[in-house]
């Protein structure tokens, strides 16, 4: 099993979960994040003091998903949230032990749907 | 100044010269040996100019403060990264307003009549009629503020601040006042068809002025990014601060107070608490209705549909306020709350037109339907003529209608003319890339709620 | 319309309708060329009437913006998921509040007296004795929807919406207007032991009425879900907005000025000036004692018990805020200060009713401390008679304890019996899904706070 | 009480008496047979007091409110986590303030001239000169919480509660009566070179003040950590609710209606309205000017700032607003607007002095502007002196200008002192983990918004 | 090592967090998410447009610990936050190389707790 | 690859980015979490009501780091975050596999930075 990890753009997350459902994934954990990358920030003027913000807004999108599952994961993230600009955001892929269903108490990769 | 005035009698203030000149005679009144019958009476009349003059301020002092109801209403009915523009935008149209309509605004709406009735000029703003210099004009200001400010709100969360800027300029020196002057001023729709249209606190002249900007404003920038699908499906782009709208309602509603009973422009006028009543039977029967009907349509009292059914049933009430009774406030008040409700569903499914507060089908709608009211509900008992349904004809609905559509092919001409060539020249809507980041960040450089974490997914 | 009139002389307006019937006396004075001692007195009893009906109406406005107060203070402690919902049941029950009293409650408050002085019948909403027509209910109005909108914040976070609005309905039309006729209709506790109850303004009549309700309401309901531990330890519930119900409070202080100084329904009542002194004092004093009591108390200043303080200060000075001197004024607020404190800790430690924002200590407790206080402090000289304090003996703070004692006896069974009726019927409670998931989202489908990270763990 | 005046005729009420004593003209003129001109001219004399007491308790009102728009500026400028705490600090200086200052504070302002004018000593709170008692107190203690509450903007976010307890009782009850005495209560500045310091409606008494407070305390007290850098970089600390300090600012321009055309004490003083026009335009004139400015000094038209701007044309407007022409207000307005952005960047990048809501700029400096342009722009025909630009020479300027110099160095020292004292004793600043964790948890243990996921970095 | 990450009703944290400290595990660190799982969203209606809501407020637990720990860690959790009702939540574990604490320096295993 | 996560002082936030720029990691993603641990959190009463909060605010960083940067990524954060108290914070180091820029489709070591 894999945990996959996704930054996006938040305006993004509507078409990155069309494309995840077409893609027959249909769990997600998603939280805001702040991201700093090779995307610029902008600058701001509060009462006259210039400051730079370089940590952007970013959706975090987390999907454990089975082996056999992880392409067609990383491939419907990128479809969804890709629009060629710097920002885009990045997939990260790690290993996942074990998968527990609270509800249930199943284990393993039956539980992961 | 006065405040010292009785407690050091010694100083000779300013402020005494003042009362020397204008105010002596009730001082004399009271301190001198012998009143007479005609001191007594120019006392009086003194007296009775105070109380019109503190009336009408304390009303317009109300009226400005329904700018902050606007604020707070748009704001709330909005995203959060628009927040702060969109209260930029309110504040500036107050004050670039104030400003049009003190050196421009106010000698066309109430100055010499021209080409028969179409509009004025040289209006003084000192210039009151029997109340205390400037008190007409501060009355005035506040109510084209009030039209001027209505179209922030249809055009929000997309629309180039400098735009807007200019656009405020045009409609309080210009637009609004051209249609004051018709029915307010002496123009042709106050002596027209052997009657005067009706519109007591400004159904139209104020509130369909402003929804009819925003008719053509919203036209023109389109919808924003995301409101409509690709398959023409519709979206909800929820606004981010229910409380904040709620409370923008409730000053608005507190402001009205000001806004019908004032007109009358005087303290003596012996009906202001009959206005104020039909007022607020008004705003509670629109309420009522809009939330009923919304749970009706949708499954559930909708929130921001119960807030807009207040505003409508205030709008609605305005031009027949002071011509109808509590009971027909009511009725008129059921109405504009339904009407509400299919109004904004029709402008947002039906025209596809994106108004993110509602103000076109609020001002606009529910103004001219308030104003036709007249025509069906006035009674001559309260001081004008009967209504079709109180046995007078068709007449006065008549001369009503054809205000309502004289004030619709004006403002709305005149304003997509002017945002077609704002949109031309300035530009009228932001970039894409600053629409979804949000104006606060791009026009203003500001995040309104700095260290709040937001979920910005639309 | 009357602000065309010194514009364009040509003009018949409907307006003038007016003035020719009621307000010509003034205008003849001041145009005819021979004013006699009988117009003169005309005049001057015309200017009286209008400034006694401007002075109200004002009052009345600003007793209708307490309604945002309330608003305000109610949402803000009380959890962002439930923002929306409160919001709308602090907007609908002035709504419908407003259609039930002037269709039922103002005749039952007002109407002739029927069994001895337990109701009224027939009252009509345009009689204002000497005011002008109406002027008199819309003051009433604003006093009922205060009493009705009390109930709100005790009952906030899990009360069904369609239940809300039927207990709107009836405590305005039935429950306030029998204890308002009792009291202020010339029922029987105004005429009760060889003296007269005296609630100025409403620390029973208005506030008390609204407290019991809300104890009533709150009993029955029961406490919000983790209120209470498994074990009865008391957990803390805090309020999501602070500012906001900081807002309210000043919003409500503000409203006083006109809740008090306007109970007198007269301008020219010598003593306005004085009430809202006493009522500013109280105020002050209830915000400093209550702060420094809970410091003492908990080892902090804490907010919204001050906040509560100032309310306290407030509620209690509304009975005697005419008949008692600026320093005593002082004292019943430190008292009431304290006292909110004691109550708050105690229906919540002790008796276990979960009140979210405070309203049965503030509005029940305090409402009838101040009552009482009239027969202790009140000062002949401010016009009424002489409390225990100042030699007047106990029969006046008798009668005030009668008072309290009935009202509270009548409030709490009727509301209790239709809270009981309520539930039993179409239901008093949400369910727990409801409940945890937030009212906004369930009963109304909306968020309140769109696009916020909110942390919902209770 | 009164209300029931005209519903139960057969009650004799507490409030009968009042009538009897000193309302009684009135009601005999329309009761009785025959009038005669003296009884008249008693009504009449009678009547003139109400609409006075009226005016003057209305805009005492308003100002109240101010109070509200302080809060809310204030804490939408700062950060989140101290929200609670200014929140506190604002209804606390308020409540403090107006106990001192009817134990103390108004004595001293209004009392009998002692030393030559330097202060006075006891004036009693009822004193009312021609108003009904109480009427001057409650309006003079308004504006008293005024000068007080500006002060804790400029402290925010690292002052410790107890020793702005301490503070707030002070400036009420000694350091703003001593400068009201001087200016406004028959002292020495009163009477001065032959003339008298104009300054209607306080920018000095009131205003600067405050903001010479807010100087000595911003800079005893050292900037919030973080704001300046180690090598002296300038940090932004955003406020955290730009729509609440937006509300903030409408309420303030709401109050400031109350503020200066109250402050002539007389809904008769013919110059009222003349007076709320020139207080508007210098606001609208204020924002405009301090957008522009702002928008050419940093590129975008920054909301803060604007809001500031509009502040400081109300400010500066406050001293000449009854002597100047709308057109001269237009102008002030303008200036200050420029003046206000000036000043912050001045105080916060040169003198490295941190004012988080710019409190110093807007009260301190553009009061003290305001008041010198009464030197300059004040003519004649308004009902004082004409100023230098109006051909009256450099006299009233010079008067104007020792009057600003010397409220300067007596406020500024006093306060200097007091701060440093307050330092040494009780302690002026809260740790640096409480600081850092926010003073809402540590000085009152309680969350501003309970749920709300909130980044604090800073 | 290992990463426990728990995502539960927002409702039960205080339970859960009980059932982990009478499992002895007293260091946590949480954050709010959004949900998107079997469990269905609600629908909201605002202004007359009907929108599904189908990311559901969770909260994220992650717990770093040491592999003899893993085994009451998940069980608290579940303890703590099962209902039987569809929305309960998963846990996930994965593995972990090393922890750092940043006060003291100190590495691996001894560092966790 | 490794995945980098720290929780560390909401106020030492800046710090950690200005150590992190000066070891040329230039990409992170930030997220607000609460935290508890050995920190003990304060309590507050509301109400007269006392409760005690142990969840305290944190920041969380997540950095994916080729393994020749990770020594310096961990050092780079001690040393912004480091007070010597309690509180500080702790770093969790553990597996990346994969890593995709969605921008350009890249993957693996190239992707991360
Ligand atoms: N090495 C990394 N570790 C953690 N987060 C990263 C890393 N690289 C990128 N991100 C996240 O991805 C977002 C987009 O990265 P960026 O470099 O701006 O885009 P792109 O890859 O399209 O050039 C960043 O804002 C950040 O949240
Ligand atoms: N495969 C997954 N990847 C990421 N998060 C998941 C996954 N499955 C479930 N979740 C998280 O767990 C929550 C509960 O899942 P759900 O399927 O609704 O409950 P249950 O497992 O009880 O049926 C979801 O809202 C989501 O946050
Ligand atoms: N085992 C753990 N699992 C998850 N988060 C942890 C763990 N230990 C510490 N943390 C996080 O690190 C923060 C600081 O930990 P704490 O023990 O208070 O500090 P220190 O390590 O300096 O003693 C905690 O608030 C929590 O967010």
């Amino acid at each position: 099993m894999k945990r996959v990890v996704a930054y996006i753009r938040p305006e993004k997350l509507p078409d990155v979960k069309k494309a995840l459902f077409e893609a027959e994934v249909f769990k997600m954990s998603v939280t805001n994040a702040l991201g700093c990358g090779q995307q610029k920030g902008y600058s701001t003027t509060y009462r006259g003091v210039a400051s730079e913000v370089n940590l952007l807004k970013k959706i975090r999108i987390e999907i454990a998903v089975n082996d056999d599952f992880l392409d067609r994961t990383v491939d419907a993230i990128v479809k969804g949230a890709k629009e060629g600009r710097i920002g885009d955001g990045k997939i990260f892929v790690s290993p996942l032990e074990d998968v527990i269903r609270i509800r249930t108490g199943e284990r393993g990769p039956a539980a992961i749907g | 100044m006065f405040r010292k005035l009785f407690l050091n009698k010694k100083m000779i203030l300013p402020a005494i010269v003042f009362l020397v000149i204008t105010g002596a005679r009730i001082l004399h009144a009271q301190e001198e040996a012998a009143p007479t019958i005609a001191s007594n009476a120019a006392s009086i009349a003194d007296t009775v100019i105070a109380v019109d003059t503190v009336w009408t301020l304390f009303c317009a002092f109300l009226v400005f403060f329904m700018q902050a109801g606007f604020a707070m209403v748009e704001t709330g009915f909005t995203r959060a990264k628009n927040a702060g523009n969109i209260i930029m935008k309110n504040q500036m149209d107050f004050a670039i307003g104030s400003l049009a309509y003190f050196l421009l605004g106010f000698g066309i709406m109430f100055g010499t009549d021209m080409i028969g009735g179409f509009f004025g000029w040289g209006g003084d703003p000192a210039q009151s009629g029997s109340l205390r210099p400037f008190t007409f004009w501060l009355f005035q200001v506040v109510f084209a503020a009030t039209a001027a400010t209505i179209v922030s709100g249809a055009m929000a969360e997309r629309t180039k601040f400098t735009s807007y800027l200019i656009y405020s300029g045009i409609v309080s020196a210009l637009i609004y006042p051209v249609v004051g002057h018709w029915i307010w001023g002496g123009g042709w729709l106050s002596r027209v068809m052997g009657g005067a249209m009706i519109d007591f606190a400004g159904s139209t002249v104020v509130h369909s002025v402003g929804g009819w900007c925003a008719l053509a404003g919203a036209m023109i920038l389109g919808p924003r990014i995301g409101k409509y699908g690709p398959n023409g499906q519709v979206n909800a782009i929820p606004g981010h601060n229910i409380p904040l709208a709620a409370l923008g309602v409730f000053i608005l509603w507190f402001g009205w107070f000001g806004f019908n009973p004032g007109s009358t422009v005087s303290g003596l006028a012996p009906n202001i608490a009959h206005i104020a009543v039909t007022t607020n039977l008004a705003a509670a029967a629109g309420a009522c209705s809009a939330m009923i009907f919304a749970w009706f349509r949708f499954g559930k009292p909708d929130i921001s549909m119960t807030l807009n059914g207040a505003l409508a049933g205030l709008v609605a009430i305005t031009a027949p306020c002071a011509n109808v009774s509590p009971q027909s406030a009511i009725i008129i008040g059921l109405m504009a709350g339904v009407l509400v409700v299919v109004a904004v569903e029709f402008i947002d499914k039906v025209l596809k037109i994106d108004d993110p507060v509602g103000a076109i089908s609020v001002h606009g709608m529910c103004g001219s339907f308030g104003t036709m009211c007249v025509g069906l509900f006035a009674q001559e008992k309260f001081g004008g003529v009967n209504g079709l349904f109180f046995g007078g004809g068709v007449n006065q609905l008549l001369i009503q209608l054809t205000g309502i559509a004289s004030v619709f092919v004006w403002t709305f001409s005149l304003a997509f003319i002017m945002f077609k060539v704002l949109s031309a020249t300035v530009g009228l809507r932001v970039t894409q890339e600053e629409e979804l980041r949000g104006l606060d960040i791009d026009e203003h450089g500001c995040e309104s709620y700095s260290g709040f974490q937001i979920f910005s997914t639309q």
